[in-house]
């Protein structure tokens, strides 16, 4: 299940989802909003997605991920609009055989999503600034 | 007509999540970036690091776009 | 927080408990009930543990995490008793700043877990038999 | 007397979570399994593999044991 959302995600939902008895090893993955980067303060974060684009993109990294570890089931979900201090802006779950491959896939598609996924973020830091952030 | 969906800071620039440019079948990422920015010059600052998706996927500056592609142009991916 | 049960584990507070804005990563493992290991179908488990020093050695495993990743909250669950297919015996939850290190301390409480806290368990084969699980 | 808790298969194969053994305080962590195979010959077969903890912790062959120690006596673990 890949799925791009305005509402609060759901993770109990999301990863009993991907539980099963043919597999011994789930990992979740959420990643939530910090308040400190680098010494600055955010408020709050915006987050624009171009969903059509990003499920297939999302798509294309669980079939990746699929031919390099044994994965049972696999969900993805990741919020858009405005989100608080610690709000949860994507979580990732994996259900495989054994652990280190569930730990490995899981690592595998946040820093693939990081990558590849057509969803940008906006600061707005405590100052009253704003910012689109894009590594570089 | 190409419609040309923006996201993020290229939208804010912009000041609208579509641009229309004129469009000849054929011509080619790097000259849709071209186009963009005469229309936009706003977007100058950003050009080198401007991406652009036809279809879902990104394309190479050399890849042809049509008309009745989908098309969007974005800066460097931040989520997660 | 770190605790044995007899109960289900309720991995949705667990993984509450250590969500918190200083944090923008949390992983969540899951050990979860297999029906099948190496060709053979397991039908139940029994977990037995010595909770007193199980508590004691997790605590110890939790301060070799803190000395290694900067981590923000841990909370670990090892369920004991009679637990069936696709039941959860164990779950560990982290929260760092930044992934890398929630996945990385995620494992290791999970591999360390797995050599040195006094839990064992009993396969419940499918042609009746049962078996002390002793890893060599 | 010595309080030698039992786990798991240490357990199941005495009869009984708590084995009591004759002790003298100085007494090492050796003498201590010889002393419970002695007394509970269906521990022979699993002797290498069997560990004992004093007061929480894993102790060696070579360690000391009081009638006074939190003493316990099992299989290598197989938890998770």
């Amino acid at each position: 299940m890949i799925a791009m959302t305005n509402a609060p995600i759901d993770y109990h939902a999301l990863t009993e989802s991907v539980r099963s008895s043919q597999s011994g090893a789930v990992v979740l993955f959420l990643g939530t909003v910090r308040e400190m980067t680098e010494g600055r303060r955010t408020m709050a974060l915006e987050y624009e997605g171009y969903p059509q684009m990003a499920e297939a993109k999302l798509a294309e990294l669980e079939s990746q991920a699929r031919s390099r570890w044994p994965i049972d089931r696999v969900a993805i979900m990741h919020r858009l609009g405005h989100l608080e201090l610690g709000d949860i802006s994507v979580a990732i779950a994996v259900s495989c055989p054994h652990r280190k491959q569930a730990f490995e896939a899981g690592q595998f598609l946040i820093d693939e999503l990081k990558v590849s996924v057509p969803i940008w973020k906006k600061e707005n830091w405590d100052d009253g600034t704003t910012e689109w952030v894009h590594p570089n | 007509m190409l419609q040309v969906k923006l996201f993020a800071k290229a939208r804010e620039v912009v000041g609208s999540p579509v641009a229309e440019v004129h469009w000849t079948d054929g011509q080619t990422v790097l000259q849709l970036k071209r186009v963009l920015v005469e229309k936009h010059p706003d977007l100058q600052p950003m050009i080198s690091r401007l991406l652009v998706a036809v279809n879902n996927d990104y394309a190479a500056d050399d890849a042809p776009i049509k008309t009745s592609d989908e098309v969007a142009c974005f800066p460097p991916v931040s989520g997660g």
